[in-house]
């Protein structure tokens, strides 16, 4: 699948059906309901089922940045917490280094607005492309066997793929995760967040969150969290 | 006319592709200067009067229709329609030209967004091509072509203006970040930042 | 000038065939008396003393350089093609040239990118050829020419430098590897040094 933007992909929810980026301008704004979104729904729209295939590293990173920047701004409506006196220093500077890249990025927007400028400027002269009538084609320049080794050395040097192989696949489903933590309640009434997610890495552990929340939001748990940034209690309804 | 000129005029007809000046003042045997002042002539010769342009395009200078006369010369010549480019491969073509050689990775980063397949697709229209390998990941860097110049009317790789010039300025800056603020994205001002007043319609297309 | 002179400039500029007064009246949009009038006065502009003329021949009107500027005009159709050879272009040949006869699909893998229009030039260019299909896939093989074999002073395809290094691993760089050594470019390595893991590449994203 080729789009371009993954900002710009549409999602199609009960809810809302649009680009991606317009529903968080619209989450943003409160135009959208957050307690009504259903996030495991939204991330498997924004990233599928093969986020690593569809687009690089660096993109899938930061649409999950921006997918966890949403199940943080859930978690904090749904636990109550204080929202406008004591900004998250964290957040905060997440969002300062947006706009720095916002900034750093505005000259070369700029440059590509002068570029369609100069192709639309320069669009109705035609060139004479009247091919020379060739005699007898000269000889070409010679080559040295020795650049085609140089060549293969720097493929054979070279990993093939450099894309994602490193990163390993975080194989885990948003099914897999809700089946995981329906196990854990299964055992006992309430489970926490910090152990069940112990020894996990980063993108399970906030996908984990994400998971946490929508079981809320369905209404099989209730969650609490005692003091901000402290362990959340998952507690079976 | 100078005889160089004549036969300067003789050559940049019939060259199907932009000929440097090193390569004209080699074929008509005269130095660069002499070379220099026959173009010159050249330009003034083929004015806005007449239907020919001399232009320097592409690494060097070449003979083309005026720019006006657009209609008539595609009725000779049914042309494709031009492929637009997308804001996106725009943008690609902007961050490329200004920092080539650049790898896909690169690009990516400074765009926010993955570039794969705009990559692929500008290279497929000649508007890219690769510059080699990043000796220690084997990453492939890409550079802007001649086709990339002559779409855009540039007499070379370098004839960009500097890129300070887009850089926004300080206001432009607080502005943006004003807007940010305003539309919820940003919390609040970091503290230490002027609370300048956002300037009255800084043009941001 | 008069504006129909200036698009019949242009016209005859373009066109590589003789264009016939009718034609050139219909596309300029003017009776022939105007459009012959045009050409007068064009006839004028190009005088002696320009590099170029207009000739009334095969039926029709066309621009050409005059024919005292022979010299420098054949010395440009002399000049040696530019054909150096690209990045992509070196290691698509190299690719092939070590393990002809190769798919497409095969080269693209080892180079990390699409290589669909490198292929197509180079066999434009003659220095590739299509050398059958894999029976199962369908796909097109390639292999070197013998104008590759002149170009790079090979006496036959075998007659290539040895490969001195092949830090890839896994199972299709086994293959690869196994590939290389049966057609005599790489030395079997000795067993017990075949399992050395492969560095972890130091990633500069």
């Amino acid at each position: 699948m080729a789009v371009a933007d993954p900002l710009q992909q549409d999602v199609d929810l009960d809810l809302f059906q649009g680009p991606f980026d317009l529903l968080l301008t619209l989450v943003i704004r409160e135009e959208v309901d957050l307690f009504e979104l259903p996030l495991a729904e939204l991330i498997h729209a924004a990233l599928g089922e093969h986020a690593g295939e569809r687009w690089d590293a660096a993109t899938t990173s930061e649409l999950v940045v921006v997918l966890a920047a949403m199940a943080e701004l859930k978690a904090r409506r749904l636990l109550g917490e204080p929202e406008e006196d004591e900004p998250d220093p964290d957040a905060a500077e997440a969002r300062e280094r947006l706009v720095a890249r916002l900034i750093a990025y505005a000259p070369f927007q700029a440059a590509a607005a002068w570029l369609a400028e100069r192709a639309e400027a320069t669009a109705g002269a035609r060139y004479r492309r009247v091919p020379l009538q060739l005699g007898p084609a000269p000889a070409p320049p010679k080559g040295d066997p020795r650049d085609l080794l140089e060549a293969l050395h720097r493929m054979l040097h070279a990993r093939p793929e450099p894309s994602l192989t490193h990163m390993g696949q975080a194989r885990v489903s948003m099914p897999e995760l809700l089946g995981r933590l329906r196990d854990a309640l299964a055992a006992g009434r309430e489970v926490s967040f910090d152990a069940v997610v112990d020894g996990r890495p980063a993108l399970e552990e906030a996908l984990t969150l994400v998971a946490a929340l929508e079981l809320a939001r369905r209404g099989e748990v209730r969650l609490s969290q005692a003091v901000p940034f402290g362990d959340i209690t998952i507690v079976r309804r | 006319m100078t005889e160089t000129a004549r036969k300067i005029e003789a050559l940049l007809f019939l060259s199907p592709e932009p000929l440097p000046l090193d390569i004209l003042a080699d074929l008509v045997e005269a130095d660069s200067d002499v070379t220099q002042s026959a173009i010159d002539e050249l330009v003034e010769r083929h004015s806005e009067a007449g239907g020919l342009e001399i232009t320097e395009i592409a690494g060097g200078f070449a003979l083309r229709t005026r720019a006006d006369l657009e209609d008539v010369c595609d009725r000779l010549r049914r042309r494709p329609p031009e492929d637009r480019l997308s804001p996106a491969a725009l943008e690609t073509l902007a961050v490329v030209a200004y920092l080539e050689p650049v790898s896909r990775p690169d690009i990516g980063r400074l765009r926010g967004v993955a570039v794969d397949s705009t990559v692929a697709n500008l290279v497929d229209r000649g508007l890219l091509e690769e510059a080699g390998r990043i000796a220690s990941t084997g990453a492939m860097r890409y550079r802007t072509t001649r086709a990339f110049q002559e779409r855009f009317g540039l007499r070379d790789g370098g004839d960009l203006p500097p890129i300070e010039r887009f850089e926004l300025s300080g206001p432009q800056a607080d502005e943006l970040r004003a807007r940010l603020v305003e539309a919820g994205h940003l919390l609040q001002a970091p503290t230490g930042l002027r609370e300048v007043p956002s300037p009255v319609a800084a043009d941001d297309e």
